[in-house]
């Protein structure tokens, strides 16, 4: 029954990962799923490389948003922002490994959404096509 | 006789027998995730529909069917008659003067609409008062802000406590500084429950001479209610809250208001003459219903409406009490669990809101679905409602005519799960 | 092989067999008055429903259902996904680019009105000018009316000669003294069949960077329609007229003008943020989609859509066409009768209204209806086109992809009958 | 099949009893169907005891509204304007002997909206209730 709740989501929702703040993140941004009141602020710290070495996030919401978010933010750690670029949805929900009805799969993205626009935010460039307020998530700089 | 006394003393059998309703609606036999029973407890989102809905739908089509009010062949005849017999069940069911003062509309939000622009923009101006309560579902909510917006006038809300209960103590106030024209108010809360005091608000409403408009979307379905008793001058409801089809409802108005409120949507059906340049408009209720209706979904809302009334509307709101009551009791022994709303033994409708320390409603839900117990988890349409009483959203459970005290223990059974799996038990 | 030439040298087989596509028709089976097929000739006004249809009603109550888009239980993600699929259904059918350019809607009416006041109470101004035929349907002529007495600005129209054929001559003149800002025309008249060349109108307008809202309640049910290559902004069907339920239509409109157009009907789904005092509204589509939508009636309006691709478009026009032309030559035929609109030969939908002199349209239909043919009498809401043709009413056969020749014979059986009895022959 | 259409009916459709125009009528009135252009003009004379002396009434429509005319003009000659007030919806369709579909009742029902309302519009009398503007049939003083 509880294949969404397997230990390893629940781990994550219990003892986020890279959850806090950073003293000088390279950027930050925040995000809202107004549906059900999720909330993530996530700062993230880029070398001159353009790879990511340090994320940090706080928020609240339901089990699913915030395991994604602490499961993304050791994933892309190390990553360059090129690469983060290219993160799917598909990509969360194989992060996750679990199967998501519509719904909660905005919960999933939240995390995903909010690093993605913070990142083009920072950049200067355009919101990718199809991210821009995708699934009524809002997000802000900060 | 001696080993099963509680059973034996059994409670005041409800009127209602919710086992022999629930076979009329096919999609409460098996659940999709376990093949139980569907212990559906959401019909304050949208109630779920008897054979008897569903066979007028197919009955329509299948024998009944042309596009209404013109044509002079049999079938044309047929289905015009069905869907203006479906206005006088709407008029008999809010004990309406007339059925020229029942308009069809998709459902409570579009109905809310037509008045808050035929009515609210050709009437309201700056200095004007529009009155509402912190309750308010979106859709009785945004369309008087826009038309405030729109003309000027001022929007004021009748407070809540932290109970979500109405609090009546300061209405003279509201009405101060201005001139209060309309009172638009929610009968019952989608999302507490909360029972508002018309018989308080009306009154005052129209010693200052205002209109009252209710948006009756979780009353109409689950207790009686008559417009003329309740003196008021508009009333919303929705069919699929109703057990009808999605896609039909209607708006209640006083004959005398509606005829001087000009049309809203424009087209077919709703006028009377139209020359390249000009137009004149038809007579009620057609003014109001521009374009082929829901042909088929407001003639079955009207059998929706025959069914409801042959289960009897006051026995149906009494097993709502019924199971409404033994659910709170239940979910109070919940451990970390809160229900939000008036409290056990207050008048409320059959909506139960709740939060579990630890855990998120959307959580709740998900893993309630697991087990085939189906709650609403999020802001019921009441964000600012959720933003006062300082929470971001909640499950609810609500109940209706189909509803049994299983449903209401494997809702119990699954809360606990949801602490087993949260780590909270 | 000498008996029967005319029967043996067929004509070229249509590509649809109409009493195969019949036989998913319930309704037609048995007419109400005589037993006999029912002879529908009056799809103009409103299409019968294949079981396919029906059945998807059916399916959706029965086994997938519950409010869209903010359930997470089974059945809520189950009713929205269906609910979204006929979006999709409804962006491949015209070839949108996005589902996101796909509003629902009760009808061609409801999607008409939202343009008119979302697009046109917001941008016209006097000065301005909109510019539509006389071929309209009140639908896309009393909007524009209220618009733009309600703006100031002006409406003016392309005319049709006495076939009622639009004249195109005249064109320029319409823009100018004024700025031309849009172009709302029917695609195929409902009164007359005539087919208006959106190849010339579309350019005109474009060179005068004028919007164009085509009304294709007439067209998108009976022929291909790409809105991207008619270049176009906005279009209006009903699904009623695809045979798919009553109750759900679909606006489509370019997402960059969709996302700059201010929501008309407010309420739930249609808001992101909601505040006491203000509100922010929701992304494309659901921006325009107040309230809970016709959820089961729009998943059939997909089932629809799907029933007419798999029988064809191209075919299901093709066999029109046919019937059409059958129709007019038989009609013609006729003693004392007249065929309005565009000359056998001229393209045109499969309309066609006519007069018998000595009757009047009521009586005729009235007189049919005993022999179970349907066909309509009236103004077919179009009241000003009646005028500038110089009669009162029509009668009025249709065609579909369910009918047949034999359908058309016994019209012309009974128009011997109606003659008959009037003391014509 | 044709009921509707009996010879009865056919007879007075066809002509029509009191068709023409009066020097002097007492009051007078027109009315139309909109749906189908169904259009009648009646002029009624009333002698001093209220009593209908003459009608007479032109128009043109379909053999329903024609023939309902001038069956009811017949019907109302001699009567009191008392008696006529009184005359309801059924009685017209007793009058005709046929059964109508709501839409024809519309056509049926023509010429006793416009009588009526005449009637009452010359006496400075209300509308009876339920019959101005009854079933979308417009009328007019002439
Ligand atoms: C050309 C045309 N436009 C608009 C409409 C209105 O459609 P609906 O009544 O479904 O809104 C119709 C159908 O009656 C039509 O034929
Ligand atoms: C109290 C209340 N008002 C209005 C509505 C809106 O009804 P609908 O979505 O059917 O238009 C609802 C239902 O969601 C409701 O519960």
């Amino acid at each position: 029954m509880d294949d969404l709740y397997r230990e390893f989501i629940l781990e994550h929702y219990r003892n986020p990962q890279n959850y806090g703040t950073l003293e000088h993140p390279t950027f930050e941004a925040e995000g809202q799923n107004p549906l059900c009141g999720d909330e993530l602020h996530v700062q993230v710290e880029v070398d001159d490389a353009k790879v990511i070495t340090a994320v940090r996030f706080t928020g609240q919401g339901c089990a699913i948003s915030q395991a994604a978010m602490s499961i993304l933010s050791d994933e892309i750690i190390g990553k360059s922002l090129e690469d983060v670029a290219k993160l799917s949805r598909e990509d969360i929900v194989e992060l996750l490994g679990i199967e998501l009805t519509p719904v909660r799969l905005k919960c999933a993205l939240l995390g995903l959404v909010v690093v993605k626009m913070g990142m083009h935010d920072h950049a200067g460039t355009a919101a990718p096509a199809g991210w821009e307020g995708v699934d009524e998530i809002s997000w802000a700089r900060t | 006789m001696t080993d099963a006394p509680t059973r034996a003393a059994a409670p005041v059998a409800s009127p209602l027998d919710p086992e022999r309703v629930s076979a009329d609606f096919p999609i409460l036999a098996v659940g999709p995730n376990t093949g139980r029973r569907l212990a559906y407890l959401d019909s304050a989102a949208s109630a779920m529909k008897p054979s008897q809905v569903i066979d007028s739908l197919r009955a329509t089509y299948e024998s009944a069917y042309a596009n209404v009010h013109r044509g002079v062949y049999a079938h044309a005849a047929a289905a015009t008659e069905n869907f203006e017999a479906a206005r006088e069940a709407v008029r008999d069911l809010l004990n309406a003067r007339s059925p020229r003062e029942v308009i069809f509309t998709r459902g409570t939000t579009e109905a809310i609409n037509l008045v808050a622009y035929s009515w609210g923009r050709t009437n309201l101006e700056a200095g004007d008062i529009v009155v509402t309560t912190e309750l308010e579902h979106h859709s009785n909510l945004v369309p008087w802000q826009q038309a405030c917006a729109a003309t000027g006038a001022e929007l004021r809300f009748i407070p809540v406590d932290d109970d979500g209960v109405i609090d009546v103590s300061g209405l003279d106030a509201l009405a101060e500084g201005g001139r209060l024209r309309m009172v638009a108010v929610v009968h019952v809360s989608n999302s507490l429950g909360t029972h508002v005091p018309l018989d308080v608000i009306v009154p005052w409403a129209k010693s200052h001479d205002a209109l009252v408009l209710v948006d009756g979307a979780q009353s109409v379905p689950h207790r009686s209610v008559d417009v003329q008793a309740l003196g008021i001058d508009f009333l919303a409801f929705s069919g699929h809250k109703l057990m009808g089809p999605t896609g039909a409802g209607a708006l209640w108005g006083r004959e005398e208001l509606l005829a001087e409120m000009p049309p809203w949507q424009f087209g077919g059906e709703m006028i009377r003459r139209v020359e390249y340049e000009t137009s004149t408009f038809n007579d009620l209720p057609w003014k109001f219903e521009a374009g082929t209706p829901a042909i088929a979904e407001v003639t079955a809302m009207g059998a929706a409406i025959r069914y409801l009334q042959e289960l009897g509307i006051d026995a149906v709101h009494q097993h709502e009490v019924e199971m409404t009551r033994y659910a709170h009791e239940r979910l109070l022994d919940v451990p970390g669990l809160r229900v939000l709303g008036p409290e056990l033994g207050v008048e409320r409708g059959g909506v139960l809101s709740f939060l579990i320390e630890g855990t998120h409603p959307h959580d709740i839900a998900t893993l309630l679905d697991t087990y085939d117990v189906n709650v609403r988890a999020g802001h019921h349409c009441t964000q600012p409602l959720m933003k006062r009483l300082g929470v971001h959203a909640t499950a609810r459970a609500s109940v209706y005519a189909y509803t049994t005290r299983e449903d209401i223990d494997r809702l119990i059974d699954g809360l606990a799960e949801v602490r087993r799996v949260f780590g909270l038990a």
